[in-house]
């Protein structure tokens, strides 16, 4: 067991985690951190196989960086539409989750 | 020791994303995310990606939590009741995450043994004008991708500024802030932004030849101009002020001169001939880290919403 | 004779994380959990700069450490003031 | 040395992750709070101790956590005040009754 497999295994997880949370999740807010989580834990995967074998590769690197920014940008977008949302309906949930409840 | 130490990090990482996803209450939730953006920067730093882990700090452990902390405050004063029941555990839903998950660990060791560095990218390095490697692919090699970043920064930044009622068009962006004059968060204020900007400046200098750049720098200076916006120091400006809508455009208009003068000058668009590479990269970085500075800036302090009108 | 400083500071800053967080697990009130916290911890953080200090190769690298323990006591310093006001008001309108 | 610092920074998460234990349990908001501060000074000690490790590079990464140490905290008490813009500590402020959900939910 080599560091970078140690961290590939750990992305893979995150991204299990990320995915329930996201199917679990009613809470908008919620929706938009966890599906940050599953993003995150890619990047994490990404990064491992970056450095396997003692390597440095520049290239997933690079992707990894820019990825974080438009994830950055994205839930910036996607918690205002969240807080519009709950401004125009008074809830932060999606109506077919209340029928549900 | 290293093993231990990773192994530590690594069971610090996945508890801490268990109890963003399993804890009761929203803002719980926000708080071990701010965590666990934290224990990623230290991660990267153990994963050899330095570059990534400025990043990461910059975003993860500044930008995010004031992004998801606002939001969180501005729903609870429209209102909005607070999260429905306490869950249940879903187990179909589990067992394919986990399902997942394994499916994701079987390819780490399906992939193929990697050549590295590729023959490609070490017989390109020497001609990139840059020592740095992820400079080089950032801004040089593929430099494509980077150009439609910063194009996806300014869509998500109209895409935000669409959600703006009618009656704040015209007002500055975000809340208006106030703090005690002579207080604390005020001193913090004009101590922090100095310190804050040089560090940001010198990233963006340096990352020609060392881990920083101009997505490093810029997530800085955009956490400083927060810092300086959230003291009450630096009034954010009108959707409709020219100098900043400059500002927001600089980095990709700079790069796409610099793409069409390669185009113009017959060695391709966005190629950048080894003689003259090392000055255009250092335009282009300074350009894009003002770029990216203002734009995550004014993502993160939302569209303006007036005074309180809510 | 460097190396014994850094086991020693290192050591003593560690001690010091140790028992911040067993005061922010044991300590009744939200005060007194940010006091053990912000106090232990600063003091750790300036033993664990203290003792890596030791093994700079440049001088560069020791006033960076010495910056970072500064910014840490700064951001402690707010964050304390501010948090505590407000969990005081918190409290008042309980 | 570089198995002792590589130590002192396992018992530095070790220290933490009991930390989060009382994030986890809360119960108020200032302790989740104080929980972020935590692991920012953590997060610095262990990048510091990792320097001479892993290169004085790693410092850098350390600066930028140190910088921003202070800004989750101070995002929290501005969304925490009433109109989401103001300064727990400015005495003056007109307090009004909040919302019913903000006390339910955290």
């Amino acid at each position: 067991m080599t560091s970078p497999t140690l961290y590939a295994l750990t992305g893979a997880a995150l991204i299990g985690i990320g995915f329930y949370g996201l199917i679990e999740a009613q809470h908008l807010l919620r929706r938009v951190i966890t599906f940050n989580l599953i993003g995150s834990g890619l990047f994490v995967f990404l990064g491992a196989v970056g450095a396997r074998n003692d390597g440095f590769d520049p290239i997933p690197q690079a992707l990894i960086i820019t990825g974080i920014v438009v994830a950055l940008s994205a839930s910036a977008l996607a918690v205002g539409l969240v807080v519009a949302h709950s401004r125009a309906s008074g809830r932060a949930t999606f109506p077919e989750e209340d029928e549900d409840a | 020791m290293t093993l231990i130490f990773d192994a530590m990090l690594c069971a610090l990482t996945l508890g801490v994303a268990l109890a963003t996803v399993l804890g009761c209450g929203v803002f719980r939730t926000i708080v071990f995310f701010v965590v666990y953006g934290l224990l990623l920067s230290v991660a990267w730093v153990r994963l050899d990606a330095v570059d990534v882990a400025l990043a990461e700090a910059a975003i993860g452990a500044g930008l995010t939590g004031v992004l998801f902390l606002a939001a969180f405050g501005k729903l609870t004063r429209i209102g909005v009741e607070a999260e429905p029941s306490p869950k249940r555990f879903h187990l179909p839903a589990a067992l394919g995450c986990i399902g997942l998950s394994g499916a994701m660990a079987w390819a780490w060791f399906a992939l193929p043994e990697p050549h590295r560095p590729t023959p490609d990218l070490s017989d390109a390095l020497p001609r990139a004008g840059v020592e740095n490697p992820v400079t080089a692919v950032l801004l040089n090699f593929r430099a494509w991708d980077t150009l439609l970043e910063g194009t996806v920064l300014l869509a998500a930044l109209i895409g935000l500024w669409i959600l703006t009622r009618d009656e704040d068009w015209h007002h500055r962006l975000g809340r208006l802030q106030h703090v005690r004059s002579g207080g604390v968060m005020e001193s913090f204020g004009r101590l922090l932004p100095p310190v804050g900007t040089l560090v940001g400046v010198y990233l963006i200098y340096i990352g020609a030849d060392q881990p920083g750049g101009a997505f490093q720098g810029g997530t800085v200076l955009a956490a400083v101009g927060l810092i300086a916006a959230l003291a009450g120091l630096l009034r954010p400006p009108r959707i409709t002020e020219c100098s900043w809508r400059m500002a927001l455009v600089a980095g990709p208009l700079v790069f796409l001169g610099a793409g069409v003068a390669g185009e113009v000058f017959g060695v391709g668009f966005l190629t950048l001939p080894g003689s003259i590479a090392e000055g255009a990269i250092f335009i282009i970085e300074v350009a894009l880290g003002l770029s990216i500075a203002v734009t995550l800036a004014l993502l993160v302090i939302g569209p303006p919403e007036g005074g309180d009108s809510e | 004779m460097a190396d014994f400083a850094t086991y020693l500071f290192t050591g003593v800053g560690l001690f010091f994380f140790v028992a911040g967080s067993v005061g922010f697990l044991r300590f009744p009130d939200v005060f007194s959990r940010l006091h053990a916290l912000t106090k232990a911890d600063n003091l750790g953080l300036g033993f664990i700069t203290l003792g890596t200090a030791f093994q700079a190769e440049a001088w560069r690298d020791a006033a960076l450490l010495a910056l970072i323990w500064g910014l840490v006591l700064l951001a402690a310093g707010t964050v304390s003031q501010l948090i505590s006001r407000d969990a005081l008001r918190e409290r008042d309108e309980k | 040395m570089t198995a002792w610092l590589t130590l002192m920074a396992v018992g530095l998460l070790v220290s933490l992750g009991a930390a989060l234990v009382r994030v986890w349990h809360g119960p108020d908001r200032a302790d989740r709070m104080i929980g972020v501060q935590l692991a920012g000074t953590s997060g610095v000690a262990v990048l510091v101790l990792l320097a001479p490790v892993e290169g004085w590079v790693a410092l850098n990464v350390a600066l930028i956590l140190a910088l921003f140490a202070a800004l989750a905290a101070v995002g929290f008490v501005k969304s925490a005040s009433t109109d989401g813009g103001g300064d727990p500590e400015e005495g003056e402020d007109p307090v009004e009754p909040r919302p019913v959900g903000r006390n339910a939910d955290g």
